[in-house]
């Protein structure tokens, strides 16, 4: 028996939470001498209120959307993948290299290799740590962490060093041709007649993350795979029993999980750059862990942060463009949205469950 | 209206994003007038500062950085009546940019001499931020002209990193300072945005000499900062502001001779500069701009042939 | 009239939408053994949580020695005299037995002088109640019935004059179980007071001076123990009749299913557990495996399920299984249509976060009545669930419920029905009824005993020598890892196991 | 190759390295021993860092400023003891979520404070921690080996490293030979025995979240009162994450703590002293180098450190009734 009706559980604690972060978002806008309605207005307007501020949104929500999963994913079987980063990183070097270097006759094709090499360059820069994990007991946190640096070095001297035009001082790839140019929303939606911003980056890989969170959900709920992710994650001495093997798990979860943070490489270095960028992922492989705790480790859920921190991501590029409010403040107002729904969402729990248990109590 | 759009660095970034709010804050207390800007988060958001201020009428549209140039490449063609100044960027074909480059290694080269003539160990330091051709393209030109004073002079160069925490590691700046005083370095020139915070600090705090990049620095620690590689970037924003709509596009070079680098002398580092020194570095100065001296650009074959990276 | 130890007055509890406790007061005179009983989450542990200060209530009284006596937190009820030792203990796994006792009771800052107050305390208490410890040991490498003296311990190192036991009995052996009762009784005689919490009614006949049944929340009786018998007992706790013993018929051995031969298993630490054993079990027989906690048995089960590597060789009708490499883990044994029910439920046995109809398909999820091309059918497993659940009487009847929110009996009922309705030709069985009430141990028994009829082999490891006599059709021994020998249950008794349980091999002497 | 000095300069460089990560892998030692996972080291660390920086120079003393970055950092660490004790919130998240706080709030502070672009002012004079010139240093560093090694590597460093060190026997002390101790590991491992055993167990996780709180308030103000002469902005660079790697290397006792902290100091300062390190001929690029330390990390964490085991109710939060 559930102390409350479910949809409380699931739409009206988030809810309260939000406006709790609202608020306190607020109060440190008003402390700042700023003022706050505006500021919301902005926002909502600028990331909401038109094509191009749903373009932008439903971008940075992309990124978002595959390294949530990869997190999720991960979580289910008890991994802690702090590594989407890198794997993010790994993944843009494989896009790039499929784009730069393999002629395209359209980008339909394009797209699929890139998928592949994306998926398996992540998976391969997750590969060592989950074996290490698996064989060597070294703790996974550590070591992603590590190869986050790695990747990093190893990204830097890529694009230093090899990838790099003759001539150029930006130690970015070349633009890819533009045979491999992924269609944007704008293009997506023209021929069916709706007219969307020319301008955003929003692009066809949304719908392959969208995709993956379809395909995530099926894996980890409806598939023998995610029967085993899940039952390890939850007790290794049951798996064992049920005669799920550790090793298999730990490989397989991370390796789905590197991938699906490879594949974030779609979006921003194809959909978007064009070219391969030193730091293209820009943090996306941490806040991925913000959208899969918000988004309980499920596919919707994780669907839903991602577009949540997108509107974070844009409205605040909106403050920043239009008013003097430091861009810090979209970290803070990220800081209070992950607090309240995530962290402190008890703070909401508690006392509602207690009205809802006062209201049963009182019908029956 | 004109709109300044920052690098990833931040506007107060003490040496190039600054220089240019600066350039641009002088513009606004002679003219009166007000600009927009952006210090920018992402790497998305480039074209989409470009776009918004353009449709916001926005005219010129100053942006800051290498890497801008490719999200203006695709952007520009789209606004042919807004005018957009590109600063550090000379390789676009646009009718309606203005490509502002700098000869930073011929700065370089300048206050490199003075770093020789300072220095009493023979040997001297650069701290660059991250591992970028443009860092490179910094310690390549302070190199030779190290070596232009006295070929044995030991130059010892780091990088702080490899990530964009490079830029901003004041620690890390300050223990690669500390290692290359202790491989007897007495003058350190810091090209590491708020990395070389830490380089100049500890410079001071164990009473070697420094030298700033891109502002003024001199000023931080008076009489502990030998100079400062200056890049009129302040001065090249303040001219595109003042010009408005009516500026000149085209590829501009600044270097010596357009005043656009240079090496900062003022009451705080006066005493550190003799006469001697002063007349050497002027001297040659005079022979880059006449064109007697070739200062080697990093970039003109990826190497450099005073210092190995 | 004496002063009442202990009163309860209109105690009531309630997590959330589920009332624990209604309204119950009891009342316990000083100096007696208090009995209570009840079904599987009728609230009995609940109730002595409270009186200890675990959990708070919602409404009633605690009167203390005719005092009126709030308890809202553990201090105050050991302030109060108060001792309990958990159902499930609350030991600190890495800890050695003294830092366990003092945990809590430290005189003063630091632990050295307390250590050595407690070490000579301890002494005293192990010569007066014969509690030996040995002090060093850590916790995680003693066996169950020594952690239990601890907790005893720790009571009574904090001198407790009220003790509350939760199912003290449940792990351990008939000899241990002697023992504690010894314990109990020398307590009692000192005047201290006793509750003790148990599903075993020979227990509560045995000791007790009174006792109490509750039913689903509420008290229903306080009686005499004098004035009562087993199966009145039986009746008040779950509202039938229960047969109290297992009906079954003689067993008709039939050809061998299961040949174990020198069997070895060595644990993650190095240490051999498993020391060369040879076993048979036939066709149409249930051979229970007695002996104490802790001597290989569970090793033996886990090496048979697949759960774990082994060496040496044991055939399957005929067949040899691998005991190490491919083909030898868990999945393959259910392959060769071994069953498993494993001794630990929660942390086996089931995904305790999983619904039940999730858990059904636990082990048994590559069966192919259970796919739909590349994805599970889910449907065709809740549907099979909802027959096992109806056929095997879990309640709640809800097969979305998590594993967690049903009660040890009906997980265990869970458990069963996966693996009985797999029609194995081999059953592992692994502690079937622990911490199970008597209504679904009648149940469980039945169903082993039915797989037997059928003609299928099964092998059942227990600790509790009145369920090996009541199921076994032929016991083994085990002992340090070694079968110490084999007997007909009708030509022994516990007297002649409890001895080769400890190692003594009446034969050779 | 490296010559006596060189590797007595190394060392230096190694101490002023790992003394922030000492600090930081100490705090989460207190915290994650008693159960409550902390990966808002880093956050914390970055507040007082921030804090510590901006009083002391408001106050021009130091002493002043690190109160103030133990009282933010003590602030931080009560918001994650409230979400992750009181409503036993997910702490993994809660500690996320204290990293963004202290990023943002750092740099909004700096700016409405200060307005140089989220830094403080330039330190100087009594508003930072000097450096502690042991007893006769300037006499001995003649003496061979021992002079240069008590001189350069032992004397001259700032308060707060001496600091850092003696906790480590003083955490060791603290835990293994007192009741706090005792009931701080039992917490941690098993806090319903706690619990059934008469102590508080939100008492003590408070108590071991907030001496989380002082060690980091300490670590950030070392960064910025006594490494650097101010606040610039992240400038804590990774290192709570580094901290956190090294605890769980040590597998959460507090001498491996001191020896892991050490080792990735010293990887560190050998990364930052030895670039591109030519091998006959091939040079190995600097971003090897930049790697080394991390790459170290893994081959060590997998070669020779056996599988970790962290605290056993760590991470959970005590729920007794659902
Ligand atoms: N911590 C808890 N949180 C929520 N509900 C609980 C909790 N503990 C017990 N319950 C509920 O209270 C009821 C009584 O449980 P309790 O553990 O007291 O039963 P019990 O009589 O001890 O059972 P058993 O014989 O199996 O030990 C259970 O049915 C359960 O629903
Ligand atoms: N913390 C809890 N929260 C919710 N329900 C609980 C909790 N603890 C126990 N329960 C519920 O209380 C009931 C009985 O609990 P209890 O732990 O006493 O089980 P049990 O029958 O005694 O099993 P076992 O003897 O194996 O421990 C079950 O329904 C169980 O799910
Ligand atoms: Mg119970
Ligand atoms: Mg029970």
């Amino acid at each position: 028996m559930d102390k409350m009706p479910k949809w409380a559980d699931v739409v009206l604690i988030p809810l309260i939470s939000l406006i709790l972060a609202a608020i306190l978002s607020a109060l440190v806008i008003l402390g700042i001498g700023e003022d706050p309605v505006a500021a919301v207005n902005m926002m909502v307007s600028g990331a909401l209120g038109s094509t191009y501020g749903w373009g932008y949104t439903l971008y940075y929500a992309t990124n978002f959307m595959f390294t949530g999963l990869a997190v999720a994913v991960a979580f289910h079987a008890r991994l802690f993948n702090i590594g989407g980063e890198g794997q993010a990183m790994l993944g843009g070097l494989g896009v790039a290299m499929i784009c730069l270097y393999i002629p395209w006759p359209h980008w339909t094709m394009a797209l699929l290799a890139a998928c592949a090499a994306s998926m398996l360059f992540g998976a391969v820069w997750a590969a060592i740590p989950a074996y290490l994990q698996a064989r060597r007991g070294s703790h996974i946190v550590i070591t992603t962490i590590m190869f986050n640096f790695i990747a990093a070095a190893l990204l830097n001297y890529m694009l230093v060093n090899v990838m790099r035009p003759d001539g150029s001082m930006d130690p970015a790839s070349e633009r890819f041709p533009a045979a491999v140019h992924l269609p944007t929303l704008h293009e997506l939606l023209a021929p069916i007649g709706i007219s969307f911003s020319k301008a955003a980056p929003a692009n066809v890989s949304l719908l392959v993350a969208v995709l993956a969170c379809v395909v995530v959900w099926a894996l980890i709920w409806r598939t023998r795979l995610g029967y085993e992710i899940r039952a390890y994650g939850h007790s290794e001495s049951g798996a064992l029993y049920a005669g799920i093997s550790p090793f298999k798990i730990t490989m397989v979860a991370m390796l789905i999980s590197g991938a699906l943070a490879g594949l974030m490489a779609t979006n921003n270095v194809m959909g978007e750059a064009e070219r391969l960028v030193l730091n293209s992922t820009e943090g996306a492989g941490f806040i991925g862990i913000a959208v899969a705790l918000m988004g309980r480790s499920h596919p919707f859920g994780v669907f839903l942060a991602a577009i949540l921190f997108g509107f974070l991501y844009q409205g605040g590029a909106e403050l920043a463009l239009w008013t003097n409010i430091p861009r810090e403040l979209i970290v803070v107002i990220q800081a209070l949205v992950i607090l309240f729904t995530g962290a402190l969402d008890n703070m909401v729990r508690m006392p509602l469950e207690k009205v809802f248990l006062a209201l049963r109590k009182g019908n029956a | 209206e004109p709109a300044l759009i920052f690098d990833l660095g931040g506007k107060f970034d003490k040496s190039f994003n600054e220089a240019a709010f600066n350039g641009a804050q002088r513009w606004a207390e002679e003219t009166g007038g007000s600009f927009r800007e952006i210090e920018l988060q992402s790497e998305a958001q480039r074209e989409q500062a470009l776009r918004r201020f353009a449709e916001a009428g926005a005219n010129p549209v100053i942006t800051m950085g290498f890497a801008m140039a490719d999200p203006l490449s695709a952007v520009a063609a789209d606004y042919p009546d807004t005018k957009f100044v590109a600063v550090d960027v000379t390789w676009l074909d646009a009718p309606n940019i203005r490509q502002i480059g700098f000869a930073e290694h011929e700065g370089s080269y300048l206050v490199g001499m003075m770093a020789a003539m300072a220095s009493k160990s023979g040997t001297v330091g650069f701290v660059g931020g991250m591992d970028i051709p443009l860092i490179r393209h910094f310690g390549c030109g302070y190199a030779q002209g190290v070596k232009a004073v006295n070929p044995d002079v030991k130059i010892v160069a780091n990088m702080t990193g490899t990530t964009p925490a490079a830029w901003n590691d004041p620690v890390k700046g300050s223990e690669l300072t500390k290692a290359q005083i202790s491989q007897g370095a007495d003058v350190v020139y810091a090209a590491a945005g708020g990395t070389g915070v830490g380089v100049l600090q500890t410079a001071a705090d164990e009473g070697i000499l420094s030298i700033g990049v891109d502002s003024n620095q001199n000023h931080l620690h008076p009489g502990k900062v030998l100079t400062s590689m200056l890049k009129r970037v302040d001065v090249a924003v303040y001219d595109a502001m003042k010009a408005g709509e009516n500026l000149e596009t085209g590829v501009f070079n600044m270097g010596l001779a357009e005043e656009g680098v240079g090496y900062a002398l003022d009451d705080n580092n006066a005493a550190l500069i003799s006469g001697e020194m002063k007349a050497a570095v002027d001297q040659a100065r005079q022979d880059i701009i006449d064109g007697k001296l070739n200062v080697v650009s990093y970039y003109e074959n990826d190497s450099c042939p005073a210092l190995k990276f | 009239m004496t002063v009442p130890a202990i009163e309860l007055k209109g105690i009531s509890k309630s997590f959330g939408p589920v009332q624990a406790n209604k309204d119950i007061s009891i009342s316990v005179a000083p100096g007696t053994i208090h009995g209570i009983i009840g079904e599987n989450g009728a609230g009995k542990s609940t109730l002595m949580s409270i009186l200890y200060g675990f959990y708070k209530a919602d409404k009633g009284e605690i009167w203390i020695n005719g005092k009126k006596t709030e308890i809202p937190d553990s201090q105050a009820a050991i302030a109060a005299g108060i001792g309990m030792v958990f159902q499930h203990f609350k030991l600190v796994e890495n800890f050695t037995v003294l830092e366990n006792i003092i945990l809590g009771a430290e005189d003063g800052g630091l632990l050295k002088p307390s250590l050595a107050k407690a070490r000579r305390t301890l002494a005293e208490l192990a010569a007066e109640y014969e509690l030996n410890v040995d002090p060093d040991a850590v916790i995680e490498e003693i066996g169950v019935g020594m952690q239990q003296r601890v907790e005893i311990l720790k009571a009574l190192y904090r001198q407790a004059e009220i003790l509350i036991l939760d199912e003290p009995t449940g792990v351990l052996t008939p000899a241990e179980a002697d023992q504690l009762f010894r314990i109990l009784h020398r307590l009692k005689d000192e005047g201290k007071t006793i509750i003790l919490i148990t599903h075993k009614l020979r227990e509560i006949m045995e000791a007790t001076d009174t006792v109490s049944v509750m039913r689903r929340g509420e008290m229903t009786a306080t009686v005499k123990t004098a004035e009562t018998s087993p199966e009145h007992l039986a009746e008040l706790m779950v509202g039938r009749k229960v047969l109290l013993r297992v009906d079954k018929v003689p067993a008709k051995p039939g050809k061998p299913i299961l040949e174990i031969e020198n069997l070895r298993v060595t644990d993650e630490k190095g240490v051999e557990r498993v020391k060369g054993i040879d076993l048979t079990v036939r066709a149409g027989e249930i051979l229970g495996i007695a002996g104490v906690a802790g001597n290989g048995q569970s090793e033996l089960l886990e090496v048979l399920g697949g759960m774990r590597p082994g060496s040496g060789a044991i055939r399957l009708n005929g067949a040899p299984l691998p005991l190490s490499g491919p083909g030898s883990d868990a999945r393959a044994r259910r392959t060769a249509h071994v069953a498993h029910v494993p001794e630990d439920r929660q942390r086996e046995g089931l995904i305790m976060d999983f619904h039940a109809w999730e858990n059904v398909a636990f082990g048994y999820h590559h069966d192919p009545a259970y796919q739909s091309g590349i994805f599970m059918n889910n449907a065709a497993l809740r549907a099979d669930t909802e027959r096992k659940i109806e056929k095997f009487d879990v309640r709640p009847a809800d097969g979305w419920l998590a594993a967690k929110n049903f009660s040890g009996g009906n997980q265990q009922k869970i458990v069963v029905a996966r693996e009985i309705e797999r029609n194995p030709d081999l059953l592992l069985v692994g502690q079937p009824t622990r911490g199970v009430d008597i209504g679904a141990i009648e149940f469980i028994h039945k169903q082993i005993v039915a797989l037997r009829d059928q003609g299928k082999a099964v092998l059942l490891v227990s600790v509790e020598l009145e369920e090996i006599f009541g199921l076994a059709d032929r016991i083994a021994v085990m002992f340090d890892g070694h079968i110490m020998g084999e007997r007909l249950p009708d030509e022994t008794d516990e007297k002649e196991l409890g001895l080769l349980m400890a190692g003594v091999n009446g034969e050779a002497a | 190759m490296m010559d006596f000095l060189t590797i007595i300069q190394v060392l230096d460089s190694t101490i002023r390295l790992s003394t922030p990560l000492l600090l930081a892998c100490l705090a989460g030692l207190y915290s994650e021993r008693a159960g409550i996972f902390d990966i808002g080291l880093e956050g914390k660390m970055l507040m007082a860092a921030f804090f510590s920086a901006a009083v002391a120079a408001v106050s021009g003393s130091v002493w002043l400023g690190l109160l103030a970055g133990i009282a933010s950092s003590l602030v931080l660490a009560g918001l994650h003891g409230l979400a992750s004790i009181t409503f036993r919130g997910n702490q993994l998240i809660s500690g996320v979520a204290i990293n963004f706080l202290a990023a943002g709030m750092t740099v909004l502070v700096a700016q409405d404070w200060f307005k140089q672009g989220g830094r403080t002012p330039s330190l100087f004079g009594g508003a930072r921690f000097e450096p502690i010139d042991w007893p006769l240093a300037e006499t001995l560093s003649g003496i061979p080996v021992l002079g240069p090694i008590y001189a350069e590597l032992l004397s001259g460093h700032s308060v707060l490293v001496y600091l850092a060190f003696l906790a480590v026997p003083g955490t060791w002390w603290l835990l293994y030979r007192t009741r706090f101790g005792l009931r701080l590991r039992a917490v941690g491992e098993n806090p319903a025995a706690v619990d059934t055993a008469g102590v508080s167990v939100v008492g003590l996780r408070y108590a071991a979240v907030m001496i989380c709180g002082v060690l980091c308030g300490i670590a950030g103000a070392y960064l910025a009162t006594a490494l650097q002469a101010g606040f610039v902005k992240d400038m804590t660079a990774g290192r709570g994450f580094i901290a956190l790697a090294a605890l769980i290397f040590a597998k959460w006792r507090p001498l491996h703590a001191m020896w892991a902290c050490l080792l990735f100091g010293l990887l560190q300062a050998v990364a930052l002293r030895f670039q591109n390190i030519d091998l006959g001929g091939v040079v190995i690029p600097v971003q090897v180098m930049d790697a080394l330390p991390y790459i170290l990390t893994v081959v060590i964490l997998a070669g020779f450190v056996g599988k970790a085991i962290p605290p056993r109710a760590g991470g959970e939060p005590y729920v007794k009734e659902r």
